[in-house]
């Protein structure tokens, strides 16, 4: 983890509320798929945690949301414009080379960290099937990013204007898919679907953050059978093996 | 120029992490050399392991944040096991924050913590509601703090600073009474009590309902309280409350403080008490002041 | 749907400029009809006529400022004579905010505006530190406040709002104790006690040292005292601090207050309160409400 | 007063720490000499006030000094930036068509709303003799412009670097400048002095303010005889009477 100060190369809206930012660290460290990078931003006093989509030589790519006054002040700004960033924080999704297929389950802004895990099994040409879920047709991206890196694109919409009306289990039930390692990020209610769905593979979860390091205890969860023990989302996650974790909805 | 001495810390440099801001330090330790600050005031310490509140446990605010972390820390046992020896290999003083559910809690602890050599003084958190009270906390009431701070004293075989609330009518008080029981020093303030909806749910945005506010938008009350208690009492107060910066330093000493404590702007610029450290002396320097001896308490001077 | 009845109040909104922050309009006056206004706090009015403090009496601080004016007012006689006249042309609610140094000054500000038709109801102000009780303030204890407001109720023949300080260990215990005595109503909160130095001189910002801490800053304070007061009393509450905007007067409302009162963020945007009472309409909507009614206290429903 | 949304259209250093600022209002409003704007900037609470030190037909002109975070803002702001600025404020210098000689003392930052006083003298062709007292020379700005416009200039500077050593008092007795009528804005131990000194004319003062129209009471000042008077120094000021207000310093 460093601080470093990135450039904006790019900052482009690619779905309803729904922006792609390039940025260019001045030094690039090595940024593992699942982790996240946490932004500052001027007048705001938090910084804004944002999981990095994909990575590059000497760029790596957000996607957000404008969901609140960080994420729609992070929309306003122009490439060229210099962000204090701390990065790359948190834990990643492992990548496993004995695995013939996975299944990458995405909901919302959930979907982006999962792009870097389908690069790095396309890579490597296994199967990756991708079940992605949005609220409506406006808010879907990336179908099109992950079918072009050769995988079989699965969309679920919430009000059915694109793809399976319903949610990505939906989704999955109604295209049999039977691949039993997946890799989740979404919505918690999502992720519990998963959990309770799938017993192999890796979720990625959210908190409000505070440091975004470790340090403030602000974003723990509880581990699934040990009440006592717990993580800091920000620490020992994002990334946590499935089944590990109390999903509290 | 900066080194400061106050009872049972030798402090290098005026600035120390604030307790729950820095965790045990491990985090910042690879980001620079713990052993450049003056001290570190360490997660409040309990008797049992605590896992404190539900989540969410953090907001923003303007210029400010309310927590609600609840005192989660492994316990005492595991702090002295796990965390202490390795803060050891540090050339910094280390500050135990304790705090616990009664007051049987909080001397337990420092018994515990009494021969471990590692920590150079106590800072007991009368800040946090206490079951035994009914929810009031030891430090809302002048006889509550004195009475806890008495037996921490008893208890205690190393200097005891008391971490007041700003949550009270009447600060002065409550700093004169726990001094008059031998308090070795005041540390102001712990967070105001503070609170956020969420406009969608209308629910509190922390599961906890409320929470404690800290950062810059409490800084003008942390300074009327310890301009306010240098006045009231003799013994060296730890100013702590919304600090950015060295300015900000500068402005507590002037009020009275003799060190800061810099809280929650860690996890904004998690840089910031190095820095502060190294823009110290300039800072100084700019109000043409030769030390920090000479900028405590500068505003009560004539 | 904006519209809203409380004791000897027909506002016609919720929003109302705040006490000291609006002068009686005059400036205001030249900027919008201020008959849009749900109503207006006037700047307390004293018997006698009140030069405050000396200059200066403002500072900036993060998302906040610091003020001291000192009540400084023309006297409630001129009050009578050359603002309420005035006043009385606008179409809108006019609530007189009381203070003075004793007890019987209180009441003898009332007794004489009791005649006065264009004042609907009055707001005690019993933050400010009273010379007869050793500079304590009034709204400090709960005697002290259950007594003015008992004397008050006595004198008053328009319902009674009482404002309370936040610089208090329980905001609930006061609360209560005005409601028994038979308050109206209650607003929260006024300043939190805050101090800013001057680096260069190393004395305070603001001549009168100590000053009112208001703005964005305190918000999560008022949220706070606001939520819990509404917890337990049954009198509405008026809510103000820190408001800039519809969205801040919704999280008053779910907390708990019946309406709002918007202070120092006049002086940002001085058409602040036209601003709001425009957006609030459609604030309502995008949370699914139809009227304010169904936003206040919302945060307390299932 | 309104409310005007003023563009930027240049901002140049012209001293230390001294900048001179160009503003379009949205619609030009009637400025008076000595009359102040109050500027909102970004980030920061209040507004800040700084005096009108020239207009044009569709254009006003500011000098300010940087001296803390808000002017430093200031300084930082290109050209074509939009403020958001309340203005005209306060009251003006009165011009007398009747003098045939006025006297303007300046100090510092004190010196900006001068200059329209000169200019509408000058305009009708009076004498008019300009003392301007600086720190040092590196402080000193608009002494050409003021002599440009036809005025006798005399420079003062504490530490000597520039014209007479001393205040402005020092500088006026070494040239033995007679006219009696003065317009004066500074430091308060300058106004000080100028009030013990003369009898006729004007003086411009400062205060920290809140609301800057007149509402918060927080800019006041005594009346010199009647301790019951006080003025509003943004509404009934900030220009007075010689020797109306009481001076603190
Ligand atoms: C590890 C991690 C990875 C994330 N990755 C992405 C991503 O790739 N794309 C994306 O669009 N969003 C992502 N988020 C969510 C993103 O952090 C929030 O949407 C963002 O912080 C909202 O900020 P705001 O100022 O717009 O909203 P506001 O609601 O105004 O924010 C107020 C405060 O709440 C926090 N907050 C609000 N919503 C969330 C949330 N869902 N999670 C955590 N904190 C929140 C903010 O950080 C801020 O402190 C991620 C969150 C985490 C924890
Ligand atoms: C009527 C009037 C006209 C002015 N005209 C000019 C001018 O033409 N050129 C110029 O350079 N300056 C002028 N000033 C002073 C100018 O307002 C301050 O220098 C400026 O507000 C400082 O802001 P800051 O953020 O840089 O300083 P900070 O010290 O960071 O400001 C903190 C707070 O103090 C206030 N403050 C600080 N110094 C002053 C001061 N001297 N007077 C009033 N408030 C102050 C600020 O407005 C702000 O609210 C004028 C002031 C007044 C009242
Ligand atoms: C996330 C967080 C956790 C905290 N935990 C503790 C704690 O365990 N014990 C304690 O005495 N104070 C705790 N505090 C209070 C700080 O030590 C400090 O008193 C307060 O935050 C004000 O300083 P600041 O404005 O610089 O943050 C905590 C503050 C924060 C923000
Ligand atoms: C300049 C100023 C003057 C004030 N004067 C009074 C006053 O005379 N009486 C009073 O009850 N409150 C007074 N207040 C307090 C406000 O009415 C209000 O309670 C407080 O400012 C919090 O609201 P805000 O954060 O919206 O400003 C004053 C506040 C300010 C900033
Ligand atoms: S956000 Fe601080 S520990 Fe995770
Ligand atoms: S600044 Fe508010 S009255 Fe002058």
């Amino acid at each position: 983890m460093r601080i470093s100060q990135d450039t904006i190369i790019s900052n482009d809206k690619i779905a309803k509320d729904t922006y792609q930012m390039v940025l260019q660290p001045d030094e690039m460290p090595v940024i593992l798929p699942g982790q996240f990078v946490n932004i500052k931003i001027d007048g705001l006093m938090l910084r804004r945690p944002i999981s990095v989509c994909s990575v590059d030589e000497t760029t790596y790519m957000i996607i957000y949301k404008t969901i609140g006054e960080g994420t729609k002040r992070l929309s306003e700004m122009s490439a060229g414009k210099v962000l204090d960033v701390l990065e790359p924080l948190g834990s990643s999704f492992p990548i496993h080379e004995e695995l013939d297929e996975v299944l990458l389950i995405g909901g919302g802004v959930g979907v982006p960290p999962l792009y870097e895990v389908a690069k790095q099994y396309r890579k490597m040409n296994k199967q990756v099937a991708v079940v992605l879920g949005f609220n409506d047709m406006e808010s879907k991206f990336y179908d099109i990013e992950f079918r072009r890196l050769g995988c079989s694109v699965y969309v679920a919409t919430m009000d059915g204007t694109s793809g399976i009306k319903g949610t990505v289990i939906d989704c999955i039930k109604e295209y049999g898919l039977k691949t039993d390692f997946v890799y989740s990020c979404g919505p918690m209610r999502m992720l519990e679907a998963v959990n309770n769905n799938y017993s192999k593979g890796y979720l990625s979860f959210e908190a409000r953050m505070a440091c975004g390091m470790g340090a403030c205890m602000g974003c723990v969860c509880k581990d699934s059978k040990d009440k006592e023990l717990y993580y800091r989302i920000c620490k020992e996650g994002p990334v946590f093996e499935i089944g590990k974790v109390e999903i509290v909805c | 120029m900066l080194d400061i001495k106050l009872p049972g810390l030798n402090l290098k440099n005026p600035i120390i992490p604030a307790s729950g801001c820095f965790g045990f330090g491990r985090e910042f330790a690879d980001l620079y050399d713990l052993s450049l600050l003056g001290g570190i005031a360490i997660k409040s310490a309990t008797l049992e392991k605590r896992y404190g509140n539900p989540t969410p446990r953090i907001a923003e605010t303007p210029e400010g944040m309310l927590n609600a972390i609840g005192l989660q820390n492994p316990g005492v046992d595991t702090i002295i096991e796990k965390e202490l020896p390795w803060l050891e290999t540090f050339d910094t003083e280390i500050i135990a924050n304790v705090a616990g559910a009664t007051e049987e809690d909080y001397i337990e602890v420092i018994k515990r913590l009494n021969d471990n050599n590692t920590v150079k003084a106590y800072e007991l958190n009368i800040s946090c509601p206490n079951v035994k009270h009914g929810g009031i906390g030891l430090g809302t009431s002048p006889e509550l703090a004195a009475n806890i701070t008495r037996l921490a004293k008893a208890a205690a075989t190393k200097p005891v600073y008391v971490k007041l609330s700003p949550n009270v009518t009447d600060i002065v008080s409550i700093a004169k009474a726990v001094e008059e029981v031998g308090a070795d020093g005041i540390v102001l303030i712990n967070t105001l009590l503070g609170m956020r909806l969420d406009l969608n749910t209308a629910k509190p945005v922390i599961a906890n309902v409320t929470g404690g506010l800290s950062g810059p938008a409490i800084k003008p009350v942390a300074i009327r309280m310890v301009y306010q208690v240098y006045q009231a009492v003799n013994i060296p107060i730890i100013g702590v409350g919304g600090i950015t910066c060295a300015q900000d330093v500068l402005e507590f000493l002037y009020a009275g403080a003799s060190a800061v404590q810099v809280g929650m702007y860690n996890f904004v610029d998690p840089f910031v008490c190095p820095k502060i450290i190294e823009e110290l002396p300039s800072v100084l320097e700019r109000y043409g002041l030769k030390n920090i001896q000479e900028a405590i308490g500068r505003s009560h001077h004539e």
